[in-house]
Formats: C-alpha cells, structure tokens, sequence
C-alpha cells in the first residue's frame, strides 16, 4: 500500500515562508483546492529565511522568498517567480511635496536633511520611518540607494508595510517606504498618505508592471530540486496567467515582462 | 496527594524545559563571543557580530517600569472602586470591563495606539512613536491584570473585618489604607508580578508604538526599542549567531524578572 | 459566606447611590478639622474609574464604528475570502475556540494541581515551592514568541504534531500557567485557617476538605485567574505563529492547522491591506466572545459556590 | 428608662428626646422577609448601664446593630421604626454613618481583631481618630490594655500578630480598642463571654467604672453579671421565630418584682 | 485522673496505659521559641467529664489542640513529651491523623461552622464518615439539633447559610455537628460561653447525659458548672508567661480541699 500512501501524502501542500506572500499565495491555494479537489494547501508563516530554509530541509513543500535570491541560496533549489512589488517612498498628503530625487532620499536618511523647509515644504522636522533589519524591503531600499545601514538615522522602525502606512497616515512630516501596491490601494481608500514620483518616475503599478520603476522586489516560490508531482502542479497554477488577476487583487504585480 | 505531586513535577518539567530551551538555542552565540559581549560591544548589529544589547535592556526597564508604576495604583484603585465605592451594578459592570480589558489582543491595542495615539504626541513632540507611547500602551494591557486580581484579593477579606472597622467609625479611607491594603498585601505583590512579566514579556504593543530605535532614551519621547521587540522585528529573518542572540535577549528578560522577583520576595519577607 | 462572596461587591458598598462613598464634612473627634483624606480618596477613585471607563469606551468605539457596519450572521458563519478581506470568520472562530478548549482543558487541571500542592501542602518556604514559584513569576516574562518557537520546536517537531490546534494549544497553555497557578495559590491562601481546623478536627480527610471547603471559598480568585488566562490565551498571536498555523480553513480535527480570531486581526491589519474593515468586525467579534466565554465561566464558578448551600 | 414600659407614639418620642438619650420606637428588623424582632420602643438613659438579656437567637445581637447602623453592611437585612439619638434621627438615610460609629462604639460577640500587630490593632484607629502625637499614643496603648488586664501578658510582643492570642486575649483587646476611642456610647455583645472569672471581674469592675462618663448597653447571659453591674434590665424573648422586648426596667424591678410572667421564670433559671 | 497528681516516669506511664485511658506524659507546646504550656502530666479517665479550668491565656486551648493533633496545622508550633490514647502514641509521627480524629472530636472556642447551609455543616461530615443511608442522616440531623436545642429555631430553614445563625446557634450548630459523629472523646473548648441560661442548662445536662459513653474533656471558666458537671478538675495557671498545671484531682477534692494555695484563691474567686 506504499503507493496509496504516497498518494495520500501527495494530497497536502505545505507551504512556508514570506509572510508579505502568505495572503496571496494562501488565496491562490483555495482557488487551487477547488480545482483538485480532496487536495489540501497549508500556507504558514515565518519570514523568508525560515521559507529557504524549510525548503532546504524539506520541511515544508515550498517556500516563499520575497525577495530575488542570490547565487548561493539558489543552490539545490528551483526557484518560481510569481509576481512583483514596487516599492516607493510615501509622504503624508499634507505634505506639499510631489517627488524626489535618489539624493534627496539618502539625505534624509542619512540625517543630512532633517527638516522639510530644506526640500521646499513647511518648516517641520522630518520623521524618517525605516525598515527593520533582515527585511527584504530594507535590502532592497539599501542596495538601491546605496546606503550602509548603520548610517541611517531613523526615528521610527516598523516590521509591516501597514504599519508604516498608518504611521505615515498619521504623521504629515513623516516619510517611508512601502509597497506600491498597498500604498495604491489605501490611498484609494482614502488614507491620507501619497506616493513620490522618485527620479522623475511616478511610482505607480503601471510602471512597475512595464518596467519604468526601478525600486522593486522579486515574490519568489522555492521548492527542491525534485518537486513533487502536486507541487509542480501548484507552482504551475501560481505562475498560469490566468491567476494574475488573483495577484493584482492582493496589490502585486503579475510578472508579465520577466 | 500523588496525583498533586505528579501534576506539580510536570509542570517544574515544562518549566525547565523552557529555560532549557532557552539556553540551548542561545549556547552558540554565548560560546563563541560571551556573555560580556551583549554589554560591551559598540552597537547592536548582528550582521557585524556586534551584539550589545544594553540600550534595549535599559529601554526595556524604562518601559516596563514606567507602565508598572502608572498601572500599579490604577489597577489597585480600579478594585478598590469595584468593592467599596461603586454601586453594585456598576460595581458589575466594571468588573466585567476589566474581564474584557484583560483579554484584548496586543494587536489591537497597538493599531489604538498607532491611530490615535502616536499622532497625538506627535503633534505635541515629534516622533511621537515612543517610550510614553510604550508606556502608556503598556499601562493599558497589565492594569486589568493588577484590577482583577486585587479584586479578588478584596473578594476573600472576610466580613469580619470589615464590620470591625465601620463600628470603629473608621473612614472608607482609613479602612481601605490601614487595613484592606495591608491584609491583602501578598496577594497585590503577585498581581504586580505577573503584570511585570506580561509588560516584560509583550511583543506587538511596543513593536507597535515604540519607534523600535536602539538607543538609550534621553527623554520620555525619544523612540526606544524592547527586547520582545526585538526578537519580534527580527527573528523571522534572522539565521545563525543571530538568531542565537536573540534568544539571549529573552534570556536576559528572564534575568530582569528573576531581580524582580527575588526583591519583591526581599519585600515581603521584611 | 457564600452569600457574601456571591454579593462580595456588596461588602462596603453604597445603600444609597446618591452617596459617593466618602462622608460629607466629618470632623476628627480630637483635632476638630474636616477629614479630607476621605473626601480626597473618593474623588481619586472615582476619577480612576471614570477616565479607565472612558479609555475603554474610546478604543470600543473606535472598534464598533469600524467593525459594527461589517458585522452580521452572514460574517459570522462563513469562510473567510480573498485573504480575510471579505467573507466571514467562520472557520477562525472555530479554530480559535479549539485551540481554548484544548488550552484550558490542559492547563486548568495541571494549574489547579499545583496551585493546590504548593497551597495546601509545601511549607510556604519548602525549596520545590520556591523555586517553583520563582520560576513560573519568570516564565510569565518570557515574551510570547520564544513561547512559540519553543512550541513549534517541542511540539510540532520533536513531538510530531506539525502545525496544529493541538500544538498551539499546548503552547498557550504552557504560557498561561504562570498566570494560573500564581493566581490560584494565592487565592486558597487567603481562605481562613478556621476553616482547616474546623475540618481537621472533625476528622474530614483533605481532599474532602479541599473539595468541599477550600476551593469553593476560594472561588473568586480561581475565576479571577481564569479569566486573566483566557484573555491572555485569546489575545496571543505571536505564540500561534509559529505553532497553530496561519491556515484559515475550517479545521478538520485537532492536528489540522487553524488559524485564531487574534492572528487573523493582527493579519489582516498588518499584512493584508485592505483588511482594515474586517480586522475591526472581527476584534469586535473576539470582545464579544470573550464576554459570552468569561460570563460563563463566573456562572459556572458561582455555580459550584451556590451548591454547597444545596440540600 | 421608663419604669413601666410604655409604648410611645412617635409624637410622643419626640417630646422625651431631650430626656432620654438613645431611644428606639417600634424599631423591627427583618432579615429577608424573616422577621428578626419586632415593635421593640426601648429608651436607654444617659450615663447609666443596661443589660440586654434573653434567649439565644432572640435578637439582641441584631438590636444592637441597628443602633449604629451596622445593619446597613449586611444584605438583605431591613430597618422599620425608628432610632433617635438625643436629635440624631439615626435610621434617617442622611445621617453620616462615620460620625455616628465614632461616636457608638461596638464590640462584637465573636472577638475580631484585624489581622494586624497588637499594637497596630489598637493604634491604627486611634491615628484615623486624630490622635498623631505619639507618645500619647503609646500612653493609651498602655493605659488601655491594663484596664482590661492583658499589658502584663502582650506587653513582650506588641508586635506580634493580633490572631495569636488566645480566645480571651482576643476579647479583651477588642474591648481595648473599642474604650481606646472612648464613644458616647458603648454596645457591648457578652464582653465576658470568653473569660475566666478573674479577668471577668476585671472587666466587669472596668465597665462599672465607666458608669456615668459613657452610655452603656451590654448583652450578657450572666444574669448575676447583669445584677451586678447594670443599672436597669431589657428583657428580649423569642416568640415563633421573632424576638420582642418582653420587659424592661430598673435592675431591681426587673429582678425582684417582675411584671411578667415569663422574666419570672428566666431570673429564676426556669425554662420558658 | 489519679485521686493526688502524681508525675509519671515514662515506664511507670506505660504501665498505667491499660489503667488510664488517655494520657500525657510531660507534655511542652512551644509556638515558635515561646513556650505555651510545660511538662503537662495528666490523666484523663475512661467514660469521665474532666473539666480544664484556669485563667485566660494559660495554654488551655493549646493543650486541647494537642489530643487530636491539631496542632499539625498550625505554624511554628511544636511539642514534645508524649501522648497516649490507650495504646496509641498520638505524638507519633506515622499515626494516622484523620483515623485520630475521628475518634478524638473537638469543638471550638469561636464557633467556627462551615460557610455552607445549616443542613450541609452537619451532614458533609457524617457523609465523610461513611454515613450514607439518607433516612439515617435525617434523623441524626434531628436527633442531634434537638439534643442542643437547636431544631425548633433553624428547622424550617436548614437549607439557609450557618453562617447567618446567632453567636449562640452557631455555637450551638457546632456542637450538633461534633456530637453527630460520636466520637470516642469530646474536647470541647467552651461548649457554653455564648449561651443564655436555658441553651445552657439544655447543654450541659446533654453533656452529662453523655458521661459513662463518652470520654469528655471541657474547658469551662464557668467554676459552677464545672463543680456541677465534671467528675474530675484540672487547674491550669499561667507562670511568666507560661501554662503548668497546678492541680488535678477530682471535684470534690479540688472544691472542698485544694492543695494548692492558687487552687484555693482561684475557686474562692479571688484573684491570684
Ligand atoms: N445575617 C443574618 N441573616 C439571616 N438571619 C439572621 C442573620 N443574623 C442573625 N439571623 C437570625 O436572626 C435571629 C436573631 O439573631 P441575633 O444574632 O440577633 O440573636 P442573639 O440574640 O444575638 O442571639 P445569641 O445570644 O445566640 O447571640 C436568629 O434567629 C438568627 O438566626
Ligand atoms: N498560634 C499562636 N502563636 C503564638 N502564640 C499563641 C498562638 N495561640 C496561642 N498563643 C499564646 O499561647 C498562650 C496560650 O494560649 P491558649 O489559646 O492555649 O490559651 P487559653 O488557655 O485557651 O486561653 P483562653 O481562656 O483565653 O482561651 C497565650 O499566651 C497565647 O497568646
Ligand atoms: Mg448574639
Ligand atoms: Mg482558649
């Protein structure tokens, strides 16, 4: 009955990793579940080192990596794109100011800006909202703008994009960085908080869908080298083009170009 | 009597095999840089091997302490309300309060406090995610803690006394001051105890409010960050020695609570 | 006594509300002067409880306005969609009350145990009780996600439970001993030795004593205890993480993965956006569960304390 | 006292005020709807001594509580009547409860000290009461535990707890923290009941000293304690359940030449 | 108890195991290093009322507390000497404590019933002691309140709390309680203080009903009753602060002819 048993076993998905991910891919795993049905799609998370590595030890079926993996974790592994996610700076809407430039934004960081009178807003000092280590936005906001992070003068640091958002919200002479998407669509919602253009380009979905956004972040599925025959059926389904409309509902972008 | 005994050494395991737990997963970074290290080095910076946890431990019992000593008298005088000022039915009513209090997430008291909070002390002195907000926060999640079990306390005081104290014509002041207070003293110090721990212990408030900077705070809004915070902020993406001293850290708190607890026994010994 | 302890609130209390519990201009027998510290202490507490009474109403406000226009049967029995976004919390509450159930049915009895061991049967200074106590003070300041690696680590793994109910609610029981057992023992402490002797000396064996005597007028602080586990055992998210799972299905038994009402409020408002509106119904949801669940449990409670009076 | 007991219209009561000093009128107290006594009009004089005797479970207890409005502390337990203290309409819900058990002190029948040190027991409602100069406090302390006779057995250790005293300890440093606060008016429930005779004595030598300085009322079943010590005699009886005042008057009315029949058979040891 | 006191040796003690029924041997209580009583010798004779008599605070009590092991439960308090029940060592630590006092019951100075309803205060210990026939318990329940005079007062309300009783009944309802066990031997710490004349007087005559069946051992500061009830009287005195036992002897010797110089001040209601 070995067969039957792997048959079984065969029914359940277990997926850890990004918790950035968890929602998207936990919906898609119920969209999936009512395509085969009698299979089960377990979604945990833990962060994104904890996704690689129950990969790796094959803990969990597959993990999620929000963010591109380097040469050195690919090994072993087969790693799925699934979607994008830009990510740019955001103001309070009170804030007068409509973009800035990539020095401007390691200025402020980096404490040699501190008020927005210097950037042509109102006199205020500038509440700078930063990323916690190990985040992949915090890396990916570093490489990006070519910051050492021990040299950024922070005076709040969050672990969510939402929190950020709400502190933002709350704050007119805060800045951060978040997700594009998010940031969309709570601004559509009402939340008083505004995307800056950076560089010139508007940080919008659009842009980063086509490429004109620079700032942004890989959603990785992982899996072992030798996935499973459901596995492989699933990465499949995460990847088909059909579920795109999926991913924009959770404020990613589908990886159309890449 | 057997039974009790089983149960009681089951639960003396469970305990030690959380600290054991603790230790464990905090050998590694211990053997390999020392204890010493979590104090001396330069900065927190676990990418760098640098591990100084210090300005969290001092923002930790700022914190802590700041939301103990605001909640401590609350909680107290919430019980004392309940019992022997209030009307029954709103005697009710604010237990019932203090019940639900009791068991709000962290989640949302920390959203309470990102929306409305922070933005109000901000306004008054920017950034305003910081060590009052932490603290104002805090008071909030352990002064039901403190509230009902000192209601209890004053459940279990007999009449007795009671009686003895009004034919005395002593005032409710008097009474509650020279009497209740102090027959329910051991019972008020646990209370105090176990919101301590849960203060120490709270991860998503403070992660929340508190601004997460590692620094020694230089004033009640400078932003700070805890050692729960800490664990909580990095943990999911930490691997390794760092991962390993994170775990230190919730040793350390373990050893915050351990002084604590040893000087409130110091306490009611005298 | 039982009446008492049923009316405990009762023992001071005003007679005629329109009194605010201090006397009016009571003068010192020996000095002549008006008392103030009365006056003074009234003013104090009944400040605490307004403004504590306010604060909560804010925060519960804040959740009713957002929560109450989501919040109907339909939101209540059906699964959540899209993330938690839009359907219901079904399946969350249903997770969430098993992994109480399991949570309490392991940690009331081990509690009550060794509260009653440490109460009732070790010298206050015995070295097992001390050390006992001391180190369940400091386990109560373990933060709550070591408490969840620890479960994911014993539980999940070594005990081969993966990511399930029972895990989790192993775990939360681990994290609210502390609170019970501290609570507990210092409750059948308080009970007066009269009673002991009393039963000592008509040759009642302890358990019966324990049973009939000292637990029930102990009930109070037992409820209190329970009450603060509960909430803390319905408030823990970052505990269940990494223990009773983040799947938001229906759960099948207790080794399935189920996400709680806590985690599902701190997903959504942290990690989904556009999950606001539904965090807040399904806070709104946790407090009133809790009510129904911590009613229940003084109504049980004072239950058990009314039947010893019975025939 | 009245010689004869008569039972006053409340018109009437008002017009003795000024003579008589503690004064019940159709006072009845029920507990639940079980009623406890009833229609009991007793007028206590000042400055003298008088006894409360009857029956176990007849009343006396619950008539003394209502004198200071302790009453009000147990639940389901209710007042009609009324109580006047010289013009202190005591049941009146307005009075100030404070004031007036400062000024009726009571000591109860099952002796209660706090769960303090001996010396707290006695100190700490002095201190509520005014008294801060310590010395004089200390002198009280003293003055207090010799008249009841227990400063030679507790003065080693004042600071030990109140509830290691032995049964009659108790009583006595009860008594001692009652006549520390010297009320207007003492109610005294069996004050002797737990003690010997020679510490009896004591207190009862105690209590006829205060005669005149204080208004007493003492529950005693020592009928020739009462004879001894009191100035005039309440008769309380239990009948189907409800107490009442059956007879009161002067100590030599009562115990020579009793109206009743049934204060008759209770001096004579008779059973009623 | 042997017509003059006579100290034991240990073995001379033993030899008189079968002669006596219950018996200390040299007996010392100390609570903490204050000692309560000293070298106590006495012996209690089968089927006999001993009374215990003294001043307030000599160590009455305590002694009682150590027939049954009371003093088990009570902290810093520790004895040493001997104790007999017929052959049993009670002092010995494997004797079986519960067993002990079972057969040892006692009754307390403050009456201390159950917060439970009337009904429950008798009937959980005679359910603990193997009695669970229900017709049985109901009349024992009666038997045992109308033996104390209780049953008319609380028999329409037995299901109501014991603690809502008077000081009396509830003194009343304990000894209900003891008595329904029949134990071996009564110590009964006080049995009347809080009883008027008549429960009084139905008291004691039940007490004496019960010599000849039962070993009983009553503190009384009541001197009458004791000469009216007792067979047999100790005296107990308090020496610096410490209890001895002066003399021991039966009633009349100790009424008509006390030995003792105390002994005779003492009955002749002279303070010592
Ligand atoms: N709290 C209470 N609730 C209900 N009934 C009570 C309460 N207290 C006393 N009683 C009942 O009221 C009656 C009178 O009680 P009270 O204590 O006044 O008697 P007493 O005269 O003091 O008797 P004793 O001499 O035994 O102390 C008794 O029958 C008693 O059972
Ligand atoms: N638990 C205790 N701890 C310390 N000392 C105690 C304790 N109980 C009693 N004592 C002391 O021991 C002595 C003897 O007390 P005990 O109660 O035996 O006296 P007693 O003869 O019963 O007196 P009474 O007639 O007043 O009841 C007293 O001086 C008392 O203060
Ligand atoms: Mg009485
Ligand atoms: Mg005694």
């Amino acid at each position: 009955s070995k067969p039957a048993q792997e048959e079984t076993q065969q029914q359940k998905l277990t997926i850890t990793g990004a918790s950035t991910i968890a929602p998207l891919v936990s919906v898609l795993g119920k969209k999936f579940e009512e395509k085969h049905p009698g299979t089960r799609i377990d979604v945990h998370t833990g962060g994104s080192a904890r996704g690689l590595a129950d990969a790796n030890q094959g803990l969990a079926d597959i993990g999620m990596v929000s963010e591109a993996l380097t040469e050195e974790e690919k090994k072993g592994l087969k790693v799925f794109l699934i979607g994008l996610d830009g990510v740019s700076i955001i103001v309070n809407k009170a804030n007068p100011i409509k973009s800035m430039t990539s020095e401007q934004v390691k200025s402020i960081y980096t404490g040699k800006i501190n008020n927005w009178k210097e950037l042509g807003g109102p006199e205020a000092p500038i509440t700078k909202i930063h990323k916690a280590e190990g985040r992949s936005t915090l890396k990916l906001f570093l490489n990006y703008f070519k910051l050492d992070n021990k040299f950024i003068k922070a005076d709040t640091v969050i672990g969510d994009d939402q929190q950020g958002i709400k502190v933002v919200a709350g704050n007119p002479n805060a800045i951060g960085y978040v997700s594009i998407g998010s940031a969309e669509y709570e601004m559509s919602q009402g939340v008083p908080v505004k995307l800056l253009a950076l560089d010139g380009v508007e940080a919008t979905t659009a842009n980063v869908a086509n490429g004109k956004f620079p700032l942004m972040r890989e959603l990785n599925l992982v899996v072992k080298n030798s996935p499973g025959k459901l596995t492989q059926q699933f990465v499949d389904f995460a990847q088909n083009k059909d579920n795109y409309e999926i991913i924009t509902q959770e404020h990613f972008v589908p990886p159309t170009k890449h | 009597m057997y039974l009790l005994r089983i149960i009681a050494a089951f639960v003396g395991v469970i305990v030690v095999f959380i600290l054991v737990f603790l230790m464990m997963e905090s050998m590694p970074v211990l053997n390999q840089v020392g204890l010493l290290a979590f104090l001396t080095n330069d900065s927190w910076n676990p990418g760098d091997k640098l591990y100084n946890l210090t300005p969290m431990l001092v923002s930790t019992v700022f914190v802590v302490a700041g939301a103990v000593v605001v909640a401590t008298p609350l909680g107290i005088l919430s019980a004392l309300f309940c019992h022997y000022y209030a009307p029954e039915k709103i005697a009710h009513f604010y237990r019932r309060l203090m019940e639900l209090l009791a068991g709000v997430p962290g989640v949302v008291y920390g959203f309470w406090g990102l929306m409305v909070l922070i933005p109000l002390i901000n306004r008054w002195h920017p950034p305003g995610s910081s060590l009052l907000a932490g603290i104002l926060m805090l008071t909030l999640l352990i002064m039901p803690t403190i509230a009902l079990i000192a209601d209890a306390s004053f459940a279990g005081i007999a009449d007795e006394y009671l009686h003895g104290a009004i034919s005395l014509g002593l005032t409710r002041s008097g009474t509650i001051f020279s009497l209740i207070l102090p027959i329910a003293r051991s019972e008020l110090l646990m209370g105090i105890i176990l919101a301590t721990g849960r203060a120490l212990g709270e991860t998503m408030i403070v992660l929340m409010v508190c601004g997460n900077i590692v620094q020694i705070p230089d004033s009640l809004f400078a932003p700070i960050r805890t050692l729960p915070a800490n664990i909580a902020l990095e943990m999911d993406f930490a691997l390794g020695n760092h991962r390993s001293a994170l775990f230190v850290s919730g040793l350390l708190l373990m050893a915050i609570s351990l002084v604590l607890v040893l000087l409130a026994e110091a306490i009611k010994d005298n | 006594m039982s009446k008492k302890t049923a009316n405990s609130s009762e023992n001071l209390a005003l007679k005629n509300p329109f009194e605010l519990g201090y006397t009016f201009f009571l003068k010192n027998p020996v000095n002549q002067k008006i008392v103030y510290g009365d006056i003074l202490l009234a003013i104090v507490v009944w400040t605490v409880a307004i403004s504590v009474t306010a604060i909560f109403l804010c925060i519960c406000a804040d959740l009713v306005i957002h929560g109450l226009s989501k919040l109907s049967w339909q939101f209540l029995l059906s699964e959540p969609e899209n993330a938690g976004r839009e359907g219901g919390i079904a399946s969350i509450l249903v997770s969430t009350l098993m992994l109480l159930i399991i949570c309490l049915a392991v940690a009331v009895p081990l509690s009550l145990g060794t509260a009653i061991l440490l109460a009732e049967y070790t010298s206050k200074n015995h070295w097992f009780g001390r050390w006992l106590r001391i180190s369940l003070d400091m386990l109560a300041s373990v933060p709550s996600i070591v408490f969840g690696l620890f479960g994911n680590a014993v539980f999940c793994i070594i005990l081969g439970m993966g990511f399930s109910i029972l895990s989790g609610g192993l775990t939360l029981a681990c994290m609210i001993l502390p609170m019970l057992i501290r609570s507990m023992e210092e409750g059948l402490r308080m009970v007066p030795d009269e009673y002991r002797l009393g039963a000592a000396s008509l040759g009642i064996s302890r358990i019966s004593t324990l049973i009939n005597l000292l637990l029930p007028a102990a009930v109070p602080s037992l409820i209190a205890g329970l009450i603060l586990g509960i909430g803390r055992a319905s408030a823990e998210t970052a505990a269940l993480i990494y223990t009773s799972g983040y799947v938001d299905r229906m759960p099948q038994s207790w080794l399935d993965s189920g996400r709680a009402l806590s985690l599902h409020i701190y997903d959504l408002s942290m990690n989904v956006s556009g999950g606001d509106s539904n965090a807040y119904a399904s806070a709104l949801v946790l407090m009133m569960l809790l009510i129904v669940i911590d009613s229940l449990a003084s109504w049980i409670g004072r239950q058990w304390l009314n039947r010893r009076l019975q025939y | 006292m009245l010689p004869s007991k008569t039972k006053f219209k409340t018109s009437a009561a008002n017009a003795q005020l000024s003579q008589y000093y503690l004064l019940t009128d159709q006072l009845s107290l029920h507990y639940g709807s079980k009623p406890a006594f009833k229609n009991v009009t007793l007028t206590i004089p000042r400055g003298c001594i008088t006894a409360l005797i009857g029956p176990s479970g007849c009343g006396k207890t619950s008539f003394l509580c209502c004198l200071n409005r302790l009453t009000d502390l147990i639940p389901n337990c209710s007042i009609s009547g009324q109580i006047f203290l010289e013009n202190l309409n005591i049941l009146h819900p307005q009075t100030d409860t404070t004031a007036l058990r400062r000024r009726v002190g009571m000591l109860f029948q099952k002796p209660n000290p706090f769960p303090l040190s001996i010396w707290k027991n006695i100190v700490f409602p002095l201190r509520e009461h005014g008294y801060h100069d310590r010395e004089e406090i200390e002198q009280i302390v003293e003055e207090v535990l010799k008249d009841v006779g227990l400063w030679n057995e507790v003065k080693d250790r004042l600071k030990s707890s109140a509830l290691r005293l032995s049964g009659g300890q108790k009583q006595r440093l009860c008594l001692a923290r009652t006549l520390a606060l010297k009320p207007e008016i003492l109610l005294m429930d069996e004050p002797c009941s737990a003690l010997d005779p020679i510490s009896s004595a004591i207190v009862e030598d105690l209590i006829a000293s205060l005669r005149g300085k204080y208004t007493i009322l003492i529950v005693t079943h020592n009928l020739a304690q009462a004879r001894r010590i009191a100035d005039y005699v309440a008769l309380f009886w239990c009948e189907e359940g409800t107490g009442k005042l059956i007879e009161a008057g002067s100590v030599e009315e009562i115990f020579e030449n009793p109206q009743q029949p049934i204060t008759a058979a209770y001096i004579s040891g008779n059973r009623g």
